[in-house]
């Protein structure tokens, strides 16, 4: 995240003194970028809970709403401790004084940064709260609320911040081996994606998933698309915002992010229509939202170290990957219902690899002929799939001897709106 | 009396209740009363897509109408609905159908008049 | 507002001298601030157009949005003369060059703040149209159109803007008597919270409320969870934003003031869960919701002036409290529609007294031994309690004299969407 | 749109030097400001969406998503280089350093501006993206969406990149006139709205437009009541983002142009609601979110030049000639499905010729008895009138003689959402 | 028994629930399918608005109920039906209709009852 | 011939379907209209909560399913419909009821035949 303003097109000017005020442009963007990221969240809830059943509409939703409680508070208590604290060898941080965030100095800078401690650790906050979000997409229409609840936080506490630290903590093990994530694409949509398939697979399908006679289909489309527009508009604070900084001349990263963000959605989302149409024929508005994001997914490693012609490029690979990716289940009958796997697992991985293929900086990749980058990459994904797939089998067997992962048939036959909430999303017919 | 219960395609209702109009005495506003419905019958279910996958969808939609009208009518009416239901030329699979019932009442709330004249 | 620059956590500092620029972050950050306030009147309009029944959708909504037109013009014309222009004894504002802010310098900085002064009267202007749109809540369904309306402009004329003149001009008497009021808390809040029960207890409860057999239910939970993210979100410009500067030093306590706003809303939401949880045995979307908002209003007052920690405890007090008051409209037979009092009111209250428990900045709390910023929150919370409810009860009384308080009856039954506007919310049916 | 800086109320001030480095706060700003504008994007989509039949929200909405993903390639390819390439005789830009922006110095601030250029990019490039989203509205629930999506890209490269070269590149033939258009009042509006009539005569009426018996209601004026507010959010970003700075002195522009943008906006909106009570005796809650359109478009052109109180003039006067324009179309039976020509053409026009009237900075208006201003306003206007009706006449000339400009009788009957996207915008029947 | 079909205003459905309860043996418990139906009879339709243009929507929403009893309620029950549904003082066009349909068999699906108890 | 109509939870449509299936002789390609319907039997109503208050909703959401049929399907009909909507093991209140109207004549709209043959 800060490592790009080390090196690459900036590489020519003097280091960056370490500013011992707050620089009052890059703290408005910050603020910004904050309150953008927080907006995926509904954002989110919008895409997936427009997908689902109407019978589920509410819980899906329910899913993302309530990482921003749950999450916003285990942050704020821990959550940052553990992944920005003092670090403990490379693997976890730590430091008491950042309980509840009690012992940050107001006043002070953050590290080299121009902008107040604590608008940072709001920024990273926003990240771990959406990250186990998107995993509920894998699991919708039937896993139990509670047991989704409780998984979010464990997860979040024992992979997400952990993953934070190694790649994104000055001295995490794997950001001092040089691999390059400049806005999540490893600790969130990797992370996110392959926990996704882990839980999909233990919680087993939905009982009307892959069967003759029954149609699945999404209650609301319009909540889709106007998801998929709010992600992308919070996505810029997402990627530009990891730039950390505007002023100058840091700011050039932050201008590269947001162009290479939009490069690849725009791309990504043309992409998916031409796959479409070219297999079916028709051109649907779920494909145009899906690929939108997944081009988005793939350029958050690489916003900042890539240029806006290679972003168009990554994008519509994006399209074409994750378009098959997400055939594969109907193939191999596992339900990953909103497919969080196929899009952000999928995504995200090729996203982190092909990083390391068109990054120019901080470091130039395979396009320049050298295949390091491409290396650490790898490194990187290997680890993240290695370790939050593991993790998270270890955290959902515990669950499932414990609270058990499933709704009960009635709950998932009903919809679990009304048997766990006691809600219905839509009354459109009282007088 | 007769309760006419017609289910048909609901791009068809224009045209029937056109044809309707033409043979009902109460001219433009002859009575009808319309809902949605699903149906399964010959008729193929639509495909809709989802991320790539088609999904195929059993049930059709098909709007239903009823109409209760005097013996003399019954035909009349039959007819009108036929010929505004029917996709030209000759009519495909998922056209419809009409079912009679028999109406032993009726009553107009307004008034009270039963029968045949508050039909 | 500008009382947090001048104290606390940054007494050590010598005092900013007043700019004779712009500063172009805080310039910046306002400007979004206020974009984002503006944003929480449809977010506002969702989370209560949600709660109604389809039939009154529309028309609860247009009481927000009209208000953006409404008060949007009186504003421009006479609200921020009356709110922020020379004070006449501490009680109301006028300048006849603000009218129409016709004699405003544009190239002048605000105050001693490094914005142009139309920033802040924009940003100011956007508290202005939300606080009489809060109100909209209490008499949802039922009051008539217009006269909300008309009530809307007098309100703002005479309640709204006499009261921002003593809590935030720095003449104003109260707030040269010390109470603390960051973001709102006793002038939007507390003003509206009041306002609305008095406002529903002079229009009287819906026809079929507490009634035996009728069962009054959401029309779509979809819109108000959109709608409280949407809140969420732009209750970072309302909180945040109401530090006004974040250049060094000043830009720590909008990093605060985005965070404990954060924390409140995120332990709000989660104890909001716990309590239905316990009561009911469900957690439901509208209760997560309702958490959210209850954790945004109590913080209101005290953004700039808590640490984290104690956000997180008056999000979780916030819930409690106020979850308790709702219940109470069904016990004691008034109808709150939405909860504008129950929510609004109950949670400003806490929080305008809360605030003088756990500040540290710029003056130190209860916490610290220190009782009397509690007295002159209690001051506040006093005053403003007695001022709106009179007032409101005043025009009310004029307005039910004239114009007349209440839809007909066939209005109500049939929703005022179709009667008064002449539109229906949804045309599903439609080939 | 740089015009601003130059004389007017900064006249007295010595101009800005070229700055050096990026200023972080206006970078801030610019990149706050692209995001809202492509913000803006869902939000009309949302807007449009709700006013058409349900069998058509999806095509309805597609149809600026996926303008999205065509200009938003475009632009990065060819786009920019068109509109903002050294100019080739004032008439278009180009240089081939631009294509996939592959030239562009990414630490060297755009032209006399302190921001990055790729910012600059990514902020014109929203625009490009609304411009021709705004002509969905007229030919909606008919027009091929094929032949929609091919015209989209073919009119951003022939229309609208000449003409935001002629009134905004800094050697544009009509900048070099004098003609001023701070926000897009000509390039956007004018321009998609008089193409939109065109297309909508070309295109014909919708098969039961103007029929005795046919009713044609909005299918979810929720949907159009929330995009308006993301609208007027998101025009934030296009009128004050116009400033392109933030610093001292050109921030109070930015400032300006939000002001008059809120004024506008809020009076249109009243002013409708008056129109409408007045001819119907009814308040609607489409015509109040009409009116907040028409009061942005109008402002639009006049954002940075004219003074807030007659901002409030300029958007009551938009709503009555709006009001007036949209009632046309059944009189002479055209189809304007949305109003797409009734709000943004007339609004346009109107906006651009009262700039002339109203103005005072940088230059004087008829209000100061000089009409030499008006005289270039309505050069301006003529021009973009002719040259958009013209070229547009053309451009559908063509498509309609090889892909056809109308769907089938089928797929219009039943709706283009399931026959061209395989989908339905809802399916709330599902169990 | 027979089956009743009414088409009646919505909002005079809790009327007429409350008159049904009073007359029917089974209390408050009495058994009642209702839906939702658009109905073209001689009531004008309802009047929209869409930019400043009048919408005229010919047909009018309208709740259907359907009742099934036994011989002994059928007069009860139309009355019952007619008292709630009939708008003061003297009616109105629209008030709607009551239809009386045979029918000669019902089964409660819980026990496999036929006949007038299942009813 | 019959139109049997009958009201059964939303859950056993499935189930019904399957039955109907085995026993018509057009094997899946049965014909049947669905419609959704609110329902008030002895069967409670679903409890709703608004803010930590409780909300009775009286009517039940039901699926109602017309079938017509010749004579001599009328009780393989009802007894599939029966196996499919009662809840094991003993059947629930709520589980509905089966309702025969008789039917007067059938016509297919595509081709005009009429009768038993158009069923
Ligand atoms: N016997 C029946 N019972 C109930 N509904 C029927 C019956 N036959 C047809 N329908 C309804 O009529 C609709 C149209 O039938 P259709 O597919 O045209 O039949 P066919 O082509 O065999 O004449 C069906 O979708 C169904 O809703
Ligand atoms: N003969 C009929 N057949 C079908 N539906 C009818 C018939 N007559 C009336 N209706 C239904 O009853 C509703 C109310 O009828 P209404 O307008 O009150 O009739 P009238 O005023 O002529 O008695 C109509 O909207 C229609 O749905
Ligand atoms: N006599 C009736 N007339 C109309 N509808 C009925 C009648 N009896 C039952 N129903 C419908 O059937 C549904 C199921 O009835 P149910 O509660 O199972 O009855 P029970 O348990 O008394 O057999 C009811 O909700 C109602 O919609």
């Amino acid at each position: 995240m800060t490592r790009c303003a080390e090196a690459g097109f900036f590489g020519r000017m003097e280091a960056t003194a370490t500013p011992a005020v707050f620089d009052s442009g890059s703290t408005a963007w910050m603020l910004t970028s904050s309150a953008l990221v927080l907006l995926m969240v509904p954002g989110l809830a919008l895409f997936y809970g427009g997908m689902v059943r109407r019978k589920n509409v509410l819980t899906t939703m329910m899913m993302s709403f309530a990482a921003m409680a749950v999450i916003g508070v285990q942050w704020v208590l821990v959550g940052y401790a553990l992944s920005f604290g003092t670090s403990v060898g490379g693997v976890i941080g730590w430091d008491s004084t950042l309980l509840a965030l009690n012992g940050i100095d107001m006043t002070k800078p953050f590290s080299d940064k121009g902008i107040p401690e604590l608008v940072f650790v709001m920024f990273q906050g926003k990240f771990a709260i959406i990250t186990p979000a998107l995993i509920s997409g894998a699991v919708a229409e039937r896993m139990r609320f509670r047991t989704f609840l409780v998984f979010t936080v464990v997860w979040a506490t024992l992979v997400y911040c952990p993953l934070a630290h190694w790649v994104w903590a000055a001295d995490g093990w794997l950001f001092t081996r040089g691999v390059l994530d400049f806005a999540g694409g490893t600790v969130v949509h990797i992370a996110a994606g392959v926990s996704a398939l882990v839980l999909a697979l233990m919680v087993g399908p939905r009982r009307d998933f892959n069967k003759r006679g029954a149609a699945i289909l999404p209650n609301n489309l319009v909540l889709t698309l106007t998801g998929a527009g709010l992600l992308w508009f919070g996505w810029f604070g997402f990627n530009a915002g990891s730039a950390v900084a505007v002023e100058h001349p840091a700011g050039a990263t932050a201008g590269l992010a947001f162009t290479t963000t939009q490069s690849a959605a725009a791309a990504a989302g043309l992409a998916w229509m031409a796959m479409e149409r070219w297999h079916h024929g028709k051109v649907t508005s779920l494909g145009l939202a899906s690929g939108f994001v997944a081009g988005l997914v793939v350029v958050t490693p690489a916003a900042g170290h890539v240029r806006p012609g290679w972003a168009l490029v990554m994008g519509a690979l994006a399209s074409v990957v994750c378009y098959w990716a997400v055939q594969l289940k109907h193939r191999f009958n596992y339900d990953d219902s909103l497919d969080a796997f196929g899009v952000h697992g999928v995504g995200g991985i090729l996203g982190a690899l092909l990083t390391g293929v068109f990054c120019f900086s901080p470091v130039q990749g395979v396009l320049s002929g050298d295949f390091t980058q491409l290396g650490k990459q790898a490194l990187g994904v290997g680890v993240a799939i290695v370790f939050a797939g593991g993790a998270t089998f270890l955290i959902a067997s515990v669950l499932k001897a414990t609270m058990g992962l499933r709704a009960t048939e009635q709950e998932e036959r009903d919809g679990q709106d009304l048997h766990v909430h006691g809600e219905r999303g839509y009354h459109f017919d009282q007088t | 009396m007769k309760m006419i219960i017609a289910i048909i395609r609901p791009e068809r209702l224009e045209a029937v209740e056109e044809a309707l109009g033409a043979v009902l005495d109460e001219g433009d506003n002859f009575r009808i009363t319309t809902d949605t419905v699903e149906g399964r019958g010959r008729q193929e279910g639509e495909v809709e897509l989802f991320r790539g996958h088609e999904v195929h969808v059993r049930n059709v939609q098909k709007t239903r109408i009823t109409l209760c009208v005097n013996d003399e009518y019954v035909e009349k009416t039959i007819a009108a609905i036929q010929r505004g239901a029917r996709t030209e030329p000759n009519g495909a699979v998922g056209d419809g159908k009409i079912f009679v019932v028999p109406l032993e009442e009726a009553v107009r709330i307004r008034t009270g008049e039963r029968g045949g004249s508050a039909i």
